[in-house]
């Protein structure tokens, strides 16, 4: 009895076995058509990087620091620049990436001082060489000689903000002086130190994800 | 096959087998006791470290020719329940090939493979080991891919300037 | 009908010229990347086997020396594709006790959430593939199709699917939001809902049964004398666990259990890695819970990281057992020797005497049981 | 009784010629019709789409594979037997075709009528394990020869269940059946012929599956056996023995080992649709409309059961054979027999 007991339970347990597949064989498939459905890629999505461009300049900040070109571990960044005749900003000139050899591990754009680096929504990219080169400067190459003209305003238009608000800086530091040496004279000595401490309390703002576009420019 | 029941652990028995043993802080360097010791030594710890109920978490080596003229093996043993890692260390000497230790195979089976990689990638032999032979890289190698010396970058022939490209964006 | 144990079966002394060699693998459908197993057979059953390994080494211990701490960290991942995750956030660990840093307890939490995802991904895989090894081809796409869901969760907030580099010394790399966590709950419900369904489907079905009830026995003594760890060690009764034996990261506050059986067979291990499953998804569940605000990096990622000379070791669960890493610093900005000890190279060195006088069929099984991965074996 | 071919159309060989190829005809649709439903199948119960871009829902997806495959360059390893090796896919394929003309398709017209169609059926099906273990052999390669002792193993074991199941019907119909008059003597009609099986089932408005649950399920697994469907699908277990007996063959001569399958498959149906689910009866549709639909279920269901299941191990495999289908089969015979004896 034993012996037939265990045929049948046997005989059960494929049958539902047989039962789970039917019911599973009911539902709908879920099988993404690739090819004629465009896949949905998330706010993460890592691929090839490239050059943000920044509304209030129209361009990249890519000042050519090198910090990417030696942080990648596959050593697929080429940078060149430097100074640019004109303007105190430093520009990049040349900014090659092979993507055939990129790991996509985001070190790059986590290092970038100026936060100009992001993934690109690329998906379907396919190369045609062993070496698959990006020339990331492409898109804003035409554009590069306006920018420097309009940089190098914006420097000057700076500077001169600069220059006036120094001026005002030291005019009221000056008259704070005054007023501070003042009040001790009144008080005797004993200034209070107050104002320091609500600064000190500030959450630093460096928790925030590094590759939120919107970074301002410098 | 017939294997015994794992055995309690208790603490090994090292008494003057090491040549230096001090305690050390895991929450900083992930080891409770730091021991030094000789290669003719190596196989007599095991045993102990088989006799308390440890195991041997890995053999590893270290070309240390650079600071301390040396070879240097590394043993970690630590045992199942709350972790009690004792490191190892034994100098060898700095000759390749030549540096060499007793096999702990007879004790740990698992060193067959750690020894048979340390030998793959440092050159190190071991005397008792039942099959030293490389186990990571070709059989065919002719060097040994973790020596200091082997494949540096500053080593590498200049790279060739690539043919002229198409550049894809 | 209890299956007598084939080893009684093994013929003790069968004439050397009746034995022949197969050759399985390094490309064969079962051998799970590029292993390679040499056996010598008389008829079916085994007489020796050995593994022969290294098609897939890509030298990542070299690859070390060769580059600053920061510029390994895509290597860890790539150890071990399957539970990436867990590897390279715990080289980030190891780094951040090395060098001292303090990390978030946001970031914490995102890890645990992050490194639990990925072994219950990881064990997905490796039950589809099992049973793929036993013949039962349906079962693998299911878990396809769940992992996938998984995979989904983790690609929102880390961008790739296997081979991510999500951590970073002190923290990770993007912040997670309400969509990733109502993600990550309807994972654990469907993950939960859909287990059930397994266990009809497969653990009790009666083939499944006779291919893995006592098939590949690892007990006793063998598992300390080969250092086997993770589920093949637990399903013998040995309940250890890298997160309760050295609590890492914030495991400690978490309340879970460690999966046990006493079996020790290719079925022990099934049932281990179905409970753990169900405890990851408890972990996780609690870290949504306690989950807290704030930041997920204690600054600005720096470039250049110099830590304190010595030697260290820092050891992780990782989905198949005990990983750990033996970092030995030389002051400098470059590792001077980076050990990775991964858990399936001790548990697949004990192949050879666990496969001794199992049938070819078995050998399938047993070296699916145990869940080798290969690139993580060669490194 | 139904005509013969060779009686409607008057000429043997010109009903042999139109035979072959109508047999032919059937085996290679049957072949690209079952892999074409297998794959939909698999991909149902796995829940894909299965083959979408070749024709409309992929209907064409096997005609190019088999253009691909007829495409393909023939690889002959070297060590090989030839004799064996280029035998073999003949060997399992020929007695195929003779096997299908055997069939009971319709009431009404048949290729042969033969009293004993049911022992050359099983006759003709005995073949195909020669041509495997030609093919294991003759192709010199370990993981080959591993597949052909198993499937030789497998096939002369199974081969048991499967006639025992068989006969318990044969006693049915001979006892149940119709008597005819020869001469001047009353004789019952013969137990092994199909037509009379299904003639008998549609007489008593019976199927056989009804009176014995038993053989069905038996005889059914005994096919899957015979077939190596899965899960008795050792002989080719792909994760263990890569392709097993055909892991050397290539292009066309694979081909025609996967024909062969199919087509050993559709006739293990067609027997069974015969022995237990009525043959040809059913209402409103002709015949072999019925006959073909009930036979293509039956293949439905092989194929949920093979990605449903996982593979038996070898030596599981003999004892399932012998420890349980043999001793029930054995016992259903006697309780069929004792049964008819007494009633």
């Amino acid at each position: 009895m034993a012996y037939l007991g265990r045929i049948l339970h046997g005989f059960k347990t494929l049958l539902t076995g047989l039962r789970i597949t039917g019911r599973e064989s009911m539902r709908k498939p879920v099988t993404l058509t690739y090819p004629h459905v465009e896949p949905k890629l998330t706010g993460a999505y890592r691929s090839a990087i490239k050059l943000i461009r920044f509304e209030e300049m129209d361009s990249h900040d890519c000042v050519a620091c090198l910090a990417c070109e030696q942080i990648c571990p596959s050593f697929c960044i080429k940078i060149d620049g430097g100074k640019i005749e004109g303007i105190k900003k430093k520009r990049a000139t040349l900014f090659e990436m092979d993507f055939a050899l990129c790991s996509l591990c985001g070190l790059c754009i986590d290092v970038c001082p100026t936060d100009t680096l992001e993934y690109s929504r690329l998906y379907d990219e396919a190369g045609y060489d062993r070496d698959w080169n990006m020339d990331l400067l492409e898109e804003f190459r035409d554009f590069e000689p306006t920018f420097i003209e309009q940089q190098r305003e914006r420097e000057e238009k700076e500077a001169a903000a600069k220059a006036a608000k120094k001026a005002a800086a030291a005019k009221a530091k000056a008259e704070a002086d005054a007023k501070k040496a003042a009040e001790a004279e009144k008080a005797g000595g004993d200034a209070p130190k107050s104002g320091d401490a609500p600064k000190s309390g500030e959450a630093p703002k460096s928790g925030d994800a590094p590759k939120s576009g919107e970074g301002s420019a410098s | 096959m017939t294997h015994e029941a794992p055995k309690d652990t208790v603490a090994p028995a090292l008494d003057g087998l090491t040549t230096s043993s001090e305690p050390s802080d895991p929450a900083k360097d992930g080891f409770h006791v730091r021991h030094v010791a000789t290669a003719d030594r190596v196989v007599e710890l095991a045993r102990r470290f088989d006799e308390a109920g440890y195991f041997l978490e890995m053999i590893t080596a270290e070309d240390r020719r650079g600071d301390l003229e040396a070879m240097r093996l590394v043993y970690t043993y630590n045992r199942y329940g709350e972790a009690d890692r004792h490191l190892v260390l034994v100098d060898l000497s700095s000759e390749i090939p030549g540096a060499s230790a007793p096999s702990c195979v007879p004790v740990f089976p698992a060193a067959d493979w750690f020894e048979r990689e340390v030998f793959d990638m440092y050159g190190i032999t071991f005397d008792g080991h039942p099959d030293l032979k490389r186990i990571l890289l070709p059989d065919d190698a002719d060097f040994h891919a973790l020596l200091k010396d082997f494949g540096r970058i500053e080593d590498a022939p200049p790279e060739e300037d690539p043919p002229e490209r198409e550049l894809t964006v | 009908m209890k299956t007598p144990n084939p080893i009684d079966l093994a013929p003790a002394s069968a004439p050397e010229d009746e034995m022949y060699y197969l050759n399985m693998g390094p490309q064969h459908p079962s051998m799970h990347g590029v292993l390679r197993l040499l056996l010598k057979l008389h008829g079916e059953e085994i007489i020796t086997a050995e593994p022969v390994i290294g098609y897939a080494h890509r030298a990542h211990e070299k690859m070390a020396e060769n580059r600053s701490y920061i510029m390994f960290l895509p290597n860890t991942s790539r150890v071990d594709y399957l539970s990436g995750m867990i590897y390279n956030l715990a080289y980030c660990e190891a780094m951040e006790k090395i060098l001292d840093i303090e990390v978030p307890e946001r970031a914490q939490y995102i890890r645990t959430i992050a490194n639990e995802l990925n072994r219950i991904s990881s064990h997905l895989l490796w039950f589809g593939t099992f049973l793929l090894d036993l013949g039962g081809v349906t079962p693998f796409l299911y878990c396809f199709d769940d992992r996938e869901e998984i995979l989904e969760v983790l690609d929102r907030v880390t961008g790739s699917r296997l081979t991510y580099s999500y951590g970073r010394f002190g923290g990770v790399t993007m912040d997670v939001d309400d969509a990733f966590l109502d993600g990550a709950r309807a994972v654990l419900k469907r993950i939960r809902e859909r287990i059930p369904m397994y266990l009809s489907l497969v653990h009790d079905n009666v083939i499944f049964r006779e291919r893995c009830d006592g098939v590949g026995v690892m007990t006793g003594d063998l598992l300390r004398k080969y250092g086997i760890t993770g589920p093949p060690l637990r399903a013998a009764g040995v309940a250890y666990d890298v997160r309760r034996a050295e609590p890492y990261g914030i495991y400690d506050r978490f309340d879970f259990e460690i999966p046990t059986r006493t079996a020790g067979d290719c079925m022990a291990r099934f049932e281990v890695r179905v409970d753990e499953m169900e405890q990851s998804c408890r972990i996780v569940e609690q870290a949504i819970e306690g989950l807290p605000e704030g930041p997920i990096m204690p600054g600005r990622m720096k470039k250049r990281f110099k830590p304190p000379k010595g030697e260290f070791y820092f050891a992780v669960e990782s989905a198949r057992g005990h990983f750990g890493m033996y970092i030995v610093s030389d002051g400098t900005d470059n590792p001077s020797r980076i050990k990775l000890r991964t858990p399936s190279f001790s548990n697949l060195s004990s192949m050879p005497e666990v496969l001794r006088g199992t049938f070819v069929a078995d050998t399938i099984a047993i070296v699916g049981s145990i869940d080798v991965v290969l690139p993580e074996i060669d490194r | 009784m139904p005509k013969t071919l060779a009686e409607m159309l008057g000429s043997p060989m010109l009903a042999v010629a139109t035979g072959l190829g109508g047999v032919m005809g059937l085996l290679s649709f049957n072949a690209l019709f079952c892999i074409y439903l297998e794959r939909k199948i698999s991909a149902w119960i796995q829940r894909r789409m299965g083959p979408m871009e070749v024709g409309f829902h992929g209907m064409l997806q096997t005609v190019a594979d088999m253009v691909k495959l007829l495409g393909k360059q023939l690889i002959t390893p070297k060590g090989i037997d030839k004799p064996l090796y280029h035998l073999a896919p003949l060997v399992v394929f020929a007695p195929v075709v003779a096997g299908t003309s055997l069939m009971a398709f319709s009431g009404s017209f048949a290729l042969h009528h033969i009293d004993l169609g049911l022992v050359l059926v099983f006759t003709f099906g005995g073949f195909a394990v020669l041509g495997i273990f030609m093919a294991g052999w003759g192709s010199n390669n370990k993981y080959a020869l591993l597949g052909a002792m198993r499937s030789v193993a497998q096939n002369i074991s199974y081969e048991i269940p499967l006639l025992l199941s068989a006969l318990s019907v044969v006693m049915l119909t001979t006892s149940m059946g119709r008597t005819v008059t020869v001469g001047d003597e009353t004789v019952a009609v013969q137990g092994l012929n199909l037509f009379h099986i299904t003639m008998v089932q549609m007489d008593r408005n019976v199927w056989f599956i009804v009176l014995q649950p038993v053989a069905a399920i038996l005889f059914f697994i005994a096919v899957l056996a015979e077939t190596n469907r899965a899960p008795f699908d050792i002989p080719e277990a792909e994760s263990e023995l890569v392709a097993g007996f055909h892991t050397e063959y290539s292009g066309m001569r694979f081909a025609l080992f996967f024909f062969g399958e199919y087509s050993n498959m559709l006739i293990g149906c067609m027997v069974a649709t015969t022995l237990f689910f009525g043959g040809w009866s059913g209402p409103l549709l002709p015949g072999p409309v019925w006959f073909f639909l009930k036979s293509y279920a039956l293949m439905a269901v092989m194929m949920w059961v093979r990605w449903t299941y996982p593979r038996l191990r070898f030596d599981q495999l003999m004892r399932f054979c012998w420890m349980v289908m043999i001793p029930l089969s054995i016992v259903n015979l006697l309780v069929t027999a004792f049964f008819l004896k007494v009633f």
